[in-house]
């Protein structure tokens, strides 16, 4: 039991950036950082739908936001790879694009859910609830769905308002969801934080419920059978639904996403967000406004889930309200909290990993084990919910920082809500060492 | 993580290497020769709660390229196929189809099983022009949507709803009917199309348009008392066999003495295992005659067993066989015309929607202009002396 | 063989050390006092003793046992009482059962009659009070009952941090006298206190604790007598 | 309307016995919650294990044929008692490997672990049934399944009649009887009492010679054994059960726990009671109340959602609970 325990604790506890630091001296730096992008490109572009193709490339995108180069280079290295070789590959498959279209919205909404969680302290379970807002504010209106309640869309539009109607749409869905998110926030507020996450947890249950149900009397959200076909957006005429050109709407949408949060993180109010989460009390002595920090942090957090929701209905073509379930916010919590409450780094290394695990893995393994009879048992997708399951047990145990912890606080989920008030008498060892 | 992904990694390396040695035995290689390669593609659930159906599928799909691999090869092709796991999940079906496009050698795909999975493969489909045949999508919207290269073989949620509700009125002989679904994308697009058809036919529905229900309850008590004040002479039930069995159950515990109508969502052994005294009350329709019971479904059995174990076939096998022979119907047919030639995606699309009275294992299949199959038929099935399956009524017209 | 002693030691909470090497010792049947200012140590000490914080170096020892690595039950069972900072009475339970709960550890058949009926001829209020809920009592009152509830167990050493704490003058008072006479029938006392004047007054030795070390020790009326502590904890010139 | 009252009695007994199953879920999180102020989320998968314990228990008994042939009440007590060891043990291993070394971190370390518990043991029953029964939705042999008829009785002109199924009965009567021993054990005995001074100040208690750790493993055992009571119910009642019957069950649960005042054990049984009348009235009136434009059984899983964050908004204390958070 204690070599296992020994032995995990050892796994977790490496430091992320230690292979990084061959990157640190200039020279060698540059030659290792050169070296990286080519390989990963090669191989990226010999094997496109390799899963471990597009590992290596992340992979090498990840380093080379350690090395030690000149911060132009960093820039002009990573865009190369976003902007040239994983599009170039997802033109050679589009599975590619696909997957990443798919990473882009996880990572923003993981980002979106981490200024919550991480930032603000508020432990929120229904956090799909937003995505599902902004997903629906779109597909109603982009698909024949208005027309079943609305009359002037029977008559004029009733296959939907067209693909300009994705860009309008936008601020509608960043507003919607913020709307969710403070009419939520209002009442949850002054709650513990434990019941803050029962409340949030009802609070996605009622919305799926609502999708579910809003078919009748009048026909709005489509019900269980949910909103197909959904129309894709344009761009000065072009056709921006199929997943290699959704794949720059979604590069975009993931770099504001990580820009924002960093600026947030940075700012006033991310400084303020995070007095809160140390200790409220002090915090409110220091004259920060609790109840419209909290309110704001609910409400932009929820705004990028909502327009992550639009391009998700872009690239399903269709909805339906079993998408946006309770295990989809348990996934992007075990996302956040694999990579690291608090780290915005860390946040989108998570969701990637967790995305490849699901999207990629373990999906090319269970085709494998169909397509050669090997015994199912093998097949690890199907544990899926075990694993993601003991990924929050043992990183809750023995790494609860994550796998990139925050820089800027290392006991980050140490402060989500403060020490209890009192030590803990049993164990007696919980407060000195 | 790191740790485990390259455990992870690791495993499905091994198990490449490991494919690769036995290359011979597996009936998804295309490797042969100066053939031209091609691959018929399933997008299914092979994990999660649905993977027994989905598995079935997959091998039906794999049965029927091993069946006619001699003839292929003659003609010109080297068949193989390409099983993708969607697990059921709209999300990960999308990713599946992408994947299937990206393959240039996939020039059909059998799938899915899910309606919500086809609509998002669907439109990737459109574009390249990759036909799809699923041998169980019956979302009325899927062939009303002009997704242009998709096809079904089993008949819709419309065809299905309408034999329903007649076979409640005629056979049941039921006046009345009170009307449940589990809110799902299928069981309210079945009883959406059976209330219609309903009316039609002045069966009378007690609860007005029906009502949905939460299929993870299991206390339909409060529920079951309104339905016995309804008077209502038949329960229908749109949705699947474990909540169904829930209800007509204790339906009947609570003294109710009507009949219960449902789809081939209750097919299942679970509908009499589970529904105590209820069960030889039950009714249902299936879009599947006893297909395993001909020479020609006893021959598949026997087939599917020796390639994938001992267990017998759901019946969702014959369907995945039967979508794959329909592409490879129209393979053979490209390969007849344009010897030597490789065939486009656009070219077998075309080929399969032309199908016409294909005899495939579960029935005929022909394709109209929205990829719909009309000669598709509904049985009606009623529960007799507690056995699965039920004593077969024959064809709804 | 002093019946509590501390060697050198230390505890820390995270990177602070609190304790930077104690070392003092307890006779039996004496009246020890630690005093100090604010910040200074004397809880932390008090709660490394009965095991609630770990020290990490350093020796207690209970009539030669060695008991700094025990959790807090057994250091309770071994018969140190620890009236806790503040009272910390169970709110929600009963006067009555306040004083069962000090008597968790014996298992003797009449030891919680017998203790309760002692303890209500110690401080005859709690008789009174005896059906109320911990919480509604006064804060005299709660001192009394914490006072009473540790004496419950018979321990070997009692150890009270802070019992005049918010106290009127008048129940100080009280509180010290009680503290003396406990004293009389033979019960070891060692009591950390701010009111460093009533303290050194009841005590026949004290130690001065200043930023975790000891600085100064010695018969109590010779603490008195020293002008630095005067200037810094008697508030004289 | 008139139709509609006459299908009241009934509806109230439908109401009250589904809020039986909930007041006896409610009850395990109300422990744990009141000792620990921690929600075990894990605690509707400690309940499902207990289905599945009951329904191998049952299924031993029908191969032995001793279904049959044992009185009715033996096996009942066999196949619960059998349940309610198996969920103890899992609730104490569960607290040993995944809460006991989270204990005095922030609040949301544990719950967030506990999520993670929840979700391990939910897929962990469906991998083991799986493997051992060929499938992970089971058919449970029946015990209790005839319904005692009352009535009819001539009311208002017309007959009317009361069913109960026995099962259900079962039910009322297993959840009265664990409530009050319950309530005795934690009120009377020492260990009862530990368990209330560990709630209230637990270094404090440790000072007193309590074990804490001792006690909140107890706590765990205790509530796990509920759990697993209530799941073998659960089994014997609905004859049908899945991996996931606990998740949805657990949550209107810990609503009824919140409802009643968590941390009370006969609030979270009136809570558990009242909620579970509130969904049968909504099943039956909410239809007619709006004229067909709500559909009772489709909203009213909203309304446990609904009374939570009401309750929480409002009266945070619950119905008959003290202010939460409240510490000395």
């Amino acid at each position: 039991m204690n070599a296992i325990k020994k032995g995990l604790k050892s796994a977790l506890s490496w430091p992320a950036h230690r292979f990084a630091q061959l990157l640190t001296a200039e020279r060698t730096a540059l030659v290792t950082a050169l070296l990286v992008t080519v390989l990963a490109s090669a191989y990226q572009v010999a094997a496109p739908a390799s899963g471990l193709a597009i590992l290596c490339t992340l992979g090498a995108a990840l380093a080379l936001s350690y090395a030690g180069i000149k911060p132009w280079l960093r820039v002009v290295l990573m865009t190369f790879l976003l902007l040239g070789v994983l599009p170039y590959a997802g033109t050679l498959n589009p599975g590619v694009s696909s997957l990443m279209i798919q990473m882009f919205i996880y990572i923003a909404l993981a980002l979106g859910l981490n200024l919550v969680v991480g930032f603000a302290g508020l432990l929120d379970l229904g956090y799909i609830a937003f995505f599902a807002g902004g997903a629906y504010v779109y597909s109603i209106f982009a698909s024949s769905q208005a027309a079943k309640f609305l009359p002037w869309f029977a008559a004029n539009a009733p296959q939907g308002l067209g693909g300009w109607w994705f860009w309008a749409a936008l601020p509608l869905a960043l507003l919607v969801a913020a709307f969710m998110g403070i009419a939520l926030g209002l009442p949850v507020m002054r709650m513990r934080g434990d019941y803050l996450a029962i409340v949030t947890l009802g609070f996605g249950e009622v919305i799926q419920v609502i999708a579910r149900n809003l078919d009748t009397p009048i026909n709005i959200t489509g019900g269980a059978p949910g909103i197909a076909p959904i129309q894709a957006p344009t761009l000065f005429g072009m056709d921006m639904g199929q997943p290699t050109s959704l794949y720059y709407i979604g590069l975009v949408f993931v770099v504001l996403t990580a820009i924002a949060m960093y600026r947030i993180e940075h700012s006033r109010v991310g400084r303020a967000l995070a007095a809160m989460r140390e200790d409220d009390i002090a915090a409110r002595a220091m004259g920060v406004p609790l109840v419209k920090m909290k309110l704001l942090a609910f409400a932009t957090g929820a705004s990028f889930s909502g327009g992550m929701g639009m391009l998700f209905a872009v690239k399903q073509h269709f909805i339906n309200p079993d998408t946006f379930g309770f295990m989809e916010s348990i996934g992007i919590l075990a996302m956040i909290i694999l990579g690291g409450l608090g780290s915005i780094r860390g946040v989108i290394v998570g969701a990637a990993a967790v995305t490849l695990l699901r999207f990629q893995f373990l999906p090319d393994l269970s085709a494998l084990s169909a397509n050669w009879g090997l015994p199912s048992a093998i097949d690890l997708t199907k544990y899926q919910p075990l694993i993601f399951g003991l990924i929050l047990i043992v990183m809750m145990i023995y790494r609860q920082d994550g796998l990139i912890p925050a820089t800027r606080r290392k006991e980050n989920i140490a402060a989500l809500e403060g020490p209890l008030p009192v030590p803990a008498g049993g164990t007696g060892t919980s407060v000195a060492k | 993580m790191k740790r485990l992904l390259g455990a992870l990694l690791s495993l499905s390396m091994i198990l490449v290497i490991a494919g690769c040695g036995s290359a011979s035995s597996n009936p998804c290689d295309n490797s042969g020769g100066k053939l031209i390669k091609v691959k018929i593609a399933s997008i299914t659930p092979l994990s999660g709660g649905q993977a027994s159906l989905g598995t079935a599928i997959a091998n039906g799909a794999k049965i029927a390229v091993l069946d006619r691999k001699a003839e292929l090869e003659k003609a010109g092709f080297s068949l193989g196929c390409a099983p993708l796991d969607d697990q059921a999940d709209p999300i990960i079906g999308g990713n599946m189809g992408s994947r299937a496009v990206g393959d240039k050698e996939v020039v059909g795909v059998v799938g899915t099983l899910n309606s919500g999975v086809a609509k998002t493969i669907a439109p990737l489909f459109k574009a390249p022009s990759l036909v799809m045949v699923s041998p169980a999508n019956t979302a009325i919207v899927l062939t009303q949507s002009g997704y242009g290269s998709y096809n079904r073989i089993v008949a819709s949620d419309a065809f299905q709803g309408a034999g329903a509700a007649r076979a409640t009125k005629d056979t049941v002989k039921a006046k009345s009917v009170y009307v449940l679904h589990d809110k799902t994308e299928y069981g309210q697009g079945f009883a959406v199309e059976y209330v219609k058809e309903a009316k039609k036919i002045s069966l009378l529905v007690a609860n007005g348009e029906g009502e949905g229900i939460n299929p993870k309850d299991t206390d339909f008590s409060a529920l079951i008392t309104k339905i016995i004040a309804s008077k209502a002479d038949a329960i229908f039930y749109g949705g699947i066999y474990d909540t169904a069995s829930l209800i007509f159950k204790q339906a009947d515990e609570q003294g109710y003495k009507g009949y219960f109508v449902g789809g081939d969502g209750l097919d299942d052994p679970t509908i009499v295992k589970n529904s105590g005294n209820a069960a030889n009350r039950v009714f249902y329709t299936s879009v599947a005659d006893n297909v395993y019971g001909s020479e020609a479904g006893k021959s598949f059995v026997a087939r599917y067993k020796k390639q994938n174990g001992p267990n017998d076939p759901p019946t969702y096998a014959v369907y995945g066989y039967d979508c794959a022979q329909v592409i490879i119907e129209a393979l053979l047919s490209y390969g007849k015309q344009n010897p030597g030639k490789t065939p486009t995606r656009e070219d077998i699309s075309k080929l399969v929607r032309a199908t016409k009275g294909f005899k495939g294992l579960a029935g005929e299949v022909s394709f109209d202009a929205n990829g719909d199959n009309p000669v598709a038929k509904v049985y009606l099935f009623q529960v007799k002396d507690s056995k699965y399956p039920g004593v077969a009524l024959g064809a709804i017209q | 063989m002093a019946l509590l002693e501390l060697e050198n030691v230390q505890t820390s909470y995270g990177a602070i050390r609190a304790l930077k090497g104690i070392s003092l010792t307890v006779e039996q049947g004496e009246i020890v006092t630690l005093i100090g200012s604010n910040g200074a140590g004397k809880s932390t000490t008090l709660k490394t003793i009965s095991g609630l914080l770990r020290p990490s170096a350093g020796e207690i020892r209970l009539g030669g046992q060695r008991i700094d690595q025990l959790p807090p039950h057994r250091v309770t069972e071994l018969g140190i009482g620890h009236v806790p900072e503040g009272r910390r009475i169970f709110p929600r339970l009963t006067v009555a059962e306040n004083l069962e709960m000090g008597a968790y550890t014996l298992s003797e058949k009449n030891a919680v009659a017998d203790g309760i009926e002692r303890s209500f001829k110690l401080f005859p209020r709690l008789r009174e009070r005896a059906k109320q809920l911990g919480g509604t009592l006064s804060g005299g009152e709660q001192q009394m009952l914490a006072m009473a509830r540790t004496l419950m167990m018979k321990p070997k050493i009692l150890m009270m941090d802070e019992p005049s704490m918010g106290l009127a003058p008048i129940l100080v008072e009280q509180i010290f006298e009680i503290i003396a006479q406990l004293n009389q029938t033979g019960v070891t006392i060692l009591l950390v206190e701010q009111n460093a004047l009533k303290a050194l007054d009841v005590a026949h030795r004290g130690y001065v604790i200043q930023t975790g070390e000891i600085a100064l020790d010695g018969p109590a009326a010779a603490l008195r007598a020293d002008p630095s502590v005067r200037l810094a904890y008697l508030g004289e010139i | 309307m008139e139709e509609g009252l006459r299908i009241l009695p009934q509806i109230l007994i439908s109401g009250l016995v589904i809020g039986f199953l909930y007041a006896v879920v409610a009850l395990g999180y109300t422990m744990v919650y009141g000792v620990l102020e921690f929600i075990n989320f894990a605690h509707s998968e400690i309940f499902m294990f207990g289905a599945f314990i009951g329904f191998e228990v049952l299924m031993f008994l029908q191969k032995t044929s001793l279904l049959t042939t044992l009185p009715m009440v033996i096996s009942l007590i066999l196949t619960m008692l059998a349940a309610m060891i198996f969920s103890g043990a899992l609730g104490w291993t569960v607290e040993r490997l995944a809460y006991r070394p989270l204990r005095g971190a922030p609040r949301l370390v544990p719950l967030i672990s506990a999520i993670g518990v929840s979700f391990f043991l939910q897929d962990a029953a469906r991998i083991i049934w799986e493997a051992l029964r060929g499938n992970w939705q089971l058919a449970v042999p029946p015990l209790y399944t005839g319904v005692l008829t009352m009535g009819p009785w001539q009311v208002a002109g017309a007959p009317l009649q009361l069913q109960v199924p026995y099962g259900a009965i079962v039910i009322m009567v297993s959840g009265l009887i664990m409530m009050f021993s319950l309530i005795w054990f934690v009120n009377k005995t020492k260990v009862g009492k530990a368990m209330r001074a560990v709630a209230q100040d637990r270094s404090t208690a440790a000072l007193m010679g309590v074990n804490v750790d001792r006690i909140i493993s107890t706590t765990f055992v205790i509530g796990g054994a509920l759990g697993g009571a209530a799941g073998s119910l659960f089994a014997i009642r609905y004859t049908s059960i899945t991996p996931y019957i606990g998740f949805i069950l657990g949550v209107k649960a810990f609503t009824a726990a919140v409802f009643g005042g968590i941390g009370n054990l006969a609030g979270a049984v009136i809570g558990g009671l009242l909620l579970g009348i509130f969904e049968a009235l909504g099943t039956a009136y909410l239809g007619p109340l709006t004229h067909g434009a709500l559909k009772g059984p489709e909203y009213k899983d909203i309304f446990a959602f609904l009374i939570l964050i009401l309750v929480l908004v409002f009266k945070p204390a619950g119905l008959l609970g003290r202010t939460v958070g409240e510490k000395v």
